[in-house]
């Protein structure tokens, strides 16, 4: 195992309540997972990933919480589905990978601030306007991330061709979006 | 009446959860009973002597055995109340295991439950009758359909004993899969080398009558006596005068057709004997791809046939066959892989399956024995197979596993190094199934004499990349994913029921599993049986099997017709319906349900009609009973009164 | 009967599928309810509606016929009739005032365990929730129908 | 044409900014073919991945609110040209079907059962048909090799996007095969392109983007076709990165299926929004006029 953890002790780090929660969020039965690869396989961001999914879902198994929470790999996940439409248990896999996100911004992992931080500015930009302003999320996020330099070529392309709008659209039931986001979302 | 009750512990099975000492108390409580006792295993020798001796000493005229499923053991106890002098019919049982013991946990709900089905078979054998069936003459000759190793094997071995047999296969050759297989592990020995003798004995034997290019149309009949209309396909030719001479697929235009034989590749002429050592050798005329059939005009097989065989006017015809049992060995298909778009097979020439690749590896197949691409034609370096195309995979509706696949491709990845020695084997598998003697250690010497390289891990995706395919798949013991660049990629495609297989399971009133293979009698004990009497079942038809298992199915089928036919009569199951004249009202009802015409007029002096059943065509089914308005028509051990105090019993 | 604390389900099971069905159910240690009673028939060919009727009225609080899938029979065609007859129990049973939902007819072939499994843990759920069988005329109200019967 | 045979319109946030061209393309074809769009009035952003992160009932809510706004002008379809709200729209079909009371409660009102969701690759497939569109080309494109890429979300997951095969999707390469292209056969129809990656990790984007670029280069095909905005932007906008990534040179223009076909209908230049293309694809683009439609 990564992370210099050659030894596992199996019963002491395992988190029954864990187990259940990501089942019972997820709708699949990870207990089905017979750890064929064929997500690991099919993974496109797998390069990036510090635990490939086929030992997330098994990580699931043997209920070890820190490790599959604190793991960048759900954070990497691009949902692509490929996992999902090849695995032979007919486990929705991204379906699991998106409820593992859920449950470590709610215990407070968070692997990757720079993808929280733009679903915060996303959803605000919902909610000031009804619909995303890009022009204004991008501006908000590359401030907010310090990230201002890359990307910085894009710019004046997307400028030339006039793919970004400057002045936002507001919609006439903003509020009543807003008032989604806001009853919706532990965030804003 | 004078009635007994056992109430059977089955070691803990049943009394772990059920109080069978409160149950045999209980069941003291019902009318007639006068002795109930529990015993610890009641099928056992001194189990079914207690109840011999219980019957004498306590003059018992009905016996109640709480205990399994009576599908397990009633013939048993049957016999056991006969051996005492009751008739086997003043037998109940209550099913307190399958249905009470090992279903549920709460031991006084199964306590309560388990007395309620004691009383309500306490009430059914109170209005039990002695019942006796009659004998019929036995018809000895037996019909084995599907002619592949396990069919062939039953039939060498019933006809060696000497019974008339009559072999039914669909191909227009008999040999199945096998016949085109390379080599068989973990041996290595050449297929047609050990089957070919085999398929040669099928047609030399005097006592069995071989219907090839056949399917069995209906079935009609009982053990001992059934009628089997079989449709004998035309094929165009006439078998009788054919010699086999092969000039008719020498001079044929057509030549660039599929070859079924050989799994698509290479080409086949319209007119054709499938391959070389086939039984019949005998050309039959593919008719999608004869240029008369499509163009009216050609005849040159016609031509130039030398005695005069070929029939362009030939028409299915019907067959009738009169036979005392039937061994059902229809075999396998496999998986077709097109299911799996991420593989491409079909649309990349060079993903094949295993069988393909065996047809590549064989000396009389499409390359003679030459491994080459489909593609070009050129010799693979780098070979990738993958196991479990089409097996245990839920996604594509087949969750079991093949069974043979892994040795499959153990033995093809030897072989290619065999043939290629430059060539580099990969192998995806997930798990290594290698059960059978000398398999795993087969295995391992691809492994480790052959430098097979084997990656644990089920392959994500197949594409093209130049000339090669790319291989992307995981290493889970690794954690990583991995490709491999491959020139050749062999799908090892699972086993399912073969084709028409859940048809002929209706015809034959035999049942198929949940994956469509047929089922067998009993799980453990009655492996080639089915559930229809005279009915039985080898090889792959009943799940996937390899070779040996498939011939030890077919020898243990031909054994059990064996047994059957060591006599010289049958007696037929009383279990059937009968009219009381008195209350017949001559509505013809029962004559037009019944599905086996085993009801017939019969006219009194007087000159009224009643209905009759004929014993021996009844079946038991019950349908008229269930029909007869005034209820005349009663269902031996199962009429309205014995079904009726059941019910009344637990509703009281 | 002793004690009519608990509820009754009155099962009628074909001898070649489905009752190789519960049995199959039973050998895999399917786990359900204790609510069912089988009374194994040949074929649900057999059945007489009459059966299920007289089990509603004389107090079983529920009715389940369970036979081969339409195809499978092993008689060829006894669950054909089977279902012809069994359909319209449901529509006189709440002619009579009776519930019909107490009564179910379903297929379970033997290979189907678990499918068994399904149908009676469902089956009891729904009565457990019907609670006791009140007798004929509780659900809707059908006069004549009591004179029906005894007729 | 009677309202119900009129389909609502959503075009997600997309293509009021960075897809511009995908919207004025896809307004144009469908007028041209016959089938008439009716924007939703007031639509709201579908949530996107960053709602996803929240309960689920947020992204239901805030699709569901436009199937609502659909459902109110009695309309039963509703068309989406991007992927990304697709999954939204029917992630709240979904728990419609699951959870009716549920979200109705979110949304103030029940959504009707007749509501469905479909792309706009769907519905020019399914409503028109390759026959009918080969039928109305009036500047075909003569054997110019494409690639159709579909990315993640257009057919999977097969039980949420009923259409087509996860693996092997070929509705779109019957579309262009029907305006005059040739279709090689492209292995990399659903890889994965980044999708949103790019906003926190370029890299990712570039490595993927990059295969899929490669591959439709060495199929030889002359340009990618798409259909969701997002994909279109990983593999034309970010396409230099991914050059300069992989150290070579593509210059592979990524259509929008619809500026393809509504260029094939003879529709000008102006309604396709072919300019905004960051590689230019006019090139490829036949330049014979359109004849005057003939009178049969």
């Amino acid at each position: 195992m990564k992370n210099g953890q050659n030894v596992l002790r199996i019963q002491e780090h395992h988190d029954c309540a864990f187990v259940r929660r990501v089942e019972q969020q997820s709708h699949q039965k990870v207990s089905q997972c017979y750890q064929c690869g064929n997500c690991t396989a099919s993974c496109a961001f797998t390069d990036d990933y510090d635990f490939p999914v086929n030992q997330i879902m098994r990580l699931i198994q043997l209920g070890r919480k820190e490790t599959v929470l604190g793991s960048r790999a759900i954070w990497l996940c691009g949902q692509c589905q490929a996992c999902t439409v090849r695995c032979p248990c007919t486990i929705d896999v991204a379906r699991v990978m998106g409820t593992l996100r859920v449950l470590a911004l709610e215990n407070g992992y968070v692997a990757d601030k720079n993808l929280r931080r733009f679903a915060d500015e996303f959803l605000r930009s919902v909610s000031l306007f009804g619909r995303v302003f890009e022009a204004g999320l991008l501006a908000a996020y590359k401030l907010r991330s310090g990230t201002v330099l890359s990307d910085m070529e894009l710019a004046p392309e997307l400028l030339k061709k006039g793919k970004l709008s400057f002045v936002p659209h507001r919609i006439g039931g903003r509020r009543e979006v807003a008032a989604l986001v806001k009853r919706f979302s532990s965030a804003l | 009446m004078r009635i007994g009750v056992f109430v059977c512990r089955c070691g803990t099975n049943i009394a772990g959860t059920v109080d069978t000492q409160a149950v045999a108390a209980g069941a003291l409580a019902s009318p007639d009973v006068v002795y109930a006792t529990e015993l610890l295993y009641t099928c056992s020798e001194p189990g079914q002597q207690e109840i011999q001796n219980a019957v004498l000493t306590h003059r018992l005229q009905g016996v109640v055995v709480a205990a399994c499923s009576p599908r397990m053991h009633e013939l048993t106890f049957r016999r056991a109340v006969e051996k005492a002098g009751l008739n086997r019919y003043l037998l109940e049982m209550a099913n307190i295991r399958e249905h009470v013991s090992w279903i549920g946990q709460d031991k006084a709900a199964n306590t309560e439950k388990a007395l309620e089905l004691v009383r309500m078979a306490v009430a059914k054998v109170r209005r039990n009758e002695p019942l006796f069936g009659s004998q019929v003459p036995l018809t000895k000759r037996v019909m084995v359909i599907g002619g592949g190793v396990a069919g062939i094997q039953a039939a060498l071995d019933c006809a060696d004993a000497g019974l008339d047999v009559v072999l039914v296969e669909r191909e227009p050759t008999i040999g199945g899969k096998m016949a085109k297989l390379d080599k068989t592990f973990p041996t290595i020995d050449c297929s047609s080398c050990i089957l070919g003798p085999k398929m040669v004995d099928v047609a030399q034997k005097e006592n069995i009558t071989l219907h090839a290019a056949t399917e069995v149309e209906s079935l009609s009949g009982t053990i001992g006596n059934f009628t089997v209309t079989l449709r004998k396909k035309a094929v165009y030719v006439d078998w009788d005068a054919c010699t086999g001479c092969g000039l008719c697929m020498e001079k044929c235009p057509s030549k660039k057709n599929p070859d079924g034989f050989n799994e698509g590749l290479g080409a086949a002429p319209a007119i054709r004997i499938p391959f070389p050592q086939a039984i019949p050798k005998k050309a039959h005329i593919d008719r999608s791809a004869c240029r008369y059939f499509s163009t009216g005009k050609c005849r040159v097989c016609q031509k130039i046939c030398p005695v005069g065989a070929v029939r362009f006017d030939m028409e299915d015809r019907q067959v009738v066959e009169h036979v005392g049992a039937i061994i059902v060995a229809t075999g396998y298909d496999l998986f077709d892989p097109a299911a799996y778009g991420e593989y491409g097979a079909g649309r990349y020439p060079d993903v094949i399956t295993a069988m393909q690749f065996e047809r590549i590896l064989s000396a009389s197949g499409p390359y003679g024995g030459h491994i080459r691409r489909p593609s070009d034609g050129r010799e693979p370096r780098d070979i990738v197979f993958v196991a479990c195309v089409g097996s245990r995979d839920k996604s594509v509706n087949r969750p079991y596993c093949s069974g043979v696949c892994c040795m499959v491709i153990a033995k093809q990845a030897i072989l290619a190094r065999d043939h290629l020695p430059e060539a580099r084997c990969y192998v995806f598998y997930m798990d290594i199934r290698a059960p059978g003697k000398n398999y795993d250690e087969f295995v391992r010497r691809a492994v480790e004499e052959y430098g097979v390289q084997y990656i644990r891990g089920r392959v994500g995706k197949i594409y093209p990349k130049g000339e090669r395919l790319v291989v992307q798949g995981a290493d889970t013991l690794l954690g990583a994913r991995v490709e491999v660049d491959a020139d050749l990629v062999v799908l090892a495609t699972g086993v399912e029921p073969s084709r028409g297989a859940r048809e002929l399971a209706e015809k034959l009133h035999i049942s198929a599993d949940t994956n469509g293979f047929f089922m067998e009698g009993h799980p453990k004990l009655k492996p080639v049986e089915t559930n229809t009497a005279g009915i039985y079942l080898a090889g792959a038809c009943q799940g996937p099997k390899d070779i040996p298992a498939s011939v030890a199915q077919g020898s243990a089928a031909a054994a059990k017709v064996l047994a059957l036919f060591a006599r010289d009569s049958i007696a037929t199951d009383p279990q059937t319906a009968h009219v009381m004249e008195k209350v017949c009202i001559g509505c013809g009802k029962c004559l037009s349900v019944c599905p086996f015409g085993a009801i017939q007029w019969k006219t009194l002096r007087d000159g009224t009609k009643k209905a009759q059943v004929l014993e021996t065509v009844c079946q038991g089914c019950g349908l008229c009973n269930a029909t007869c308005p005034p209820k005349a028509v009663q269902l031996n051990h199962f009429t309205d009164d014995q079904i009726l105090a059941q019910l009344e019993t637990l509703c009281a | 009967m002793t004690d009519r604390s608990s509820l009754r389900i009155l099962g009628f099971l074909c001898n070649w599928c489905s009752y190789g069905g519960a049995d199959t159910a039973g050998v895999c240690r399917f786990r359900q309810p204790a609510l069912l009673r089988i009374i194994r028939i040949p074929c649900t060919g057999r059945m007489d509606p009459m059966f299920v009727v007289k089990a509603l009225v004389q107090g079983a609080d529920g009715v389940l016929v369970s036979g081969c899938h339409p195809k499978d029979c092993h008689y060829g065609v006894g669950n054909f009739y089977a279902r012809r007859r069994l359909e319209t129990v449901g529509r006189f049973l709440s002619f009579i005032g009776m519930d019909p939902r107490r009564f179910r007819y379903t297929w379970v072939s033997a290979s189907e365990g678990q499918r068994w499994q399904q149908v009676v843990t469902e089956f009891s759920a729904l009565i457990e929730e019907l609670g006791p069988n009140p007798g004929i005329g509780s659900s809707a109200p059908a006069s004549h129908s009591r004179q029906f019967l005894s007729g | 044409m009677p309202m119900s045979d009129c389909v609502a319109y959503y075009p997600g946030c997309s293509l009021e900014g960075l897809a511009v061209e995908y919207d004025v393309s896809t307004r144009a074809v469908c007028r041209a073919l016959g089938l008439t769009l009716v924007e939703l009035n007031d639509w709201n952003c579908c949530g996107s991945s960053p709602a996803s992160l929240h309960e689920p009932m947020l992204s239901a809510a805030l699709a569901g609110r436009n199937l609502l706004l659909a459902q109110e002008n009695h309309l039963n379809t509703v068309m989406t040209p991007c992927p990304g709200c697709l999954k939204a729209l029917k992630g709240a079909i979904k728990i419609r079907d699951s959870h009716p009371e549920a979200l109705a409660q979110a949304l103030g009102r029940p959504l009707s059962e007749q509501v469905h969701a479909v792309s706009v690759l769907q519905l020019l497939y399914e409503k028109v048909g390759p026959e009918a569109l080969s039928r109305a080309v009036r500047r075909g494109f003569d054997g110019l090799p494409v690639v159709p890429y579909y990315g993640c979300l257009l057919t999977r997951p097969q039980a949420v996007a009923r259409f087509d095969d996860p693996e092997n999707p070929v509705s779109m390469d019957r579309l262009l095969e029907a305006v005059g292209c040739t279709v090689p056969d492209f292995p990399f129809k659903t890889e994965c392109c980044g999708a949103t990656s790019g906003i926190t990790r370029s890299d990712i984007v570039s490595r993927l983007s990059g295969r899929i670029l490669d591959m439709a280069q060495r199929s030889g095909a002359r340009a990618i076709v798409v259909a969701c905005p997002l994909c279109q932007q990983n593999l034309d906008l970010r396409q230099a990165q991914a050059e300069k990534a992989m150290g070579t040179r593509f210059g592979i223009p990524v259509f929008y299926l619809t500026q393809v076909i509504g260029w094939a209908l003879g529709l000008p230049q102006k309604d396709l929004g072919l300019e905004k293309l960051i590689v230019p694809g006019d090139g490829l683009l036949p330049a014979r006029e359109p004849p005057e439609p003939s009178e049969s």
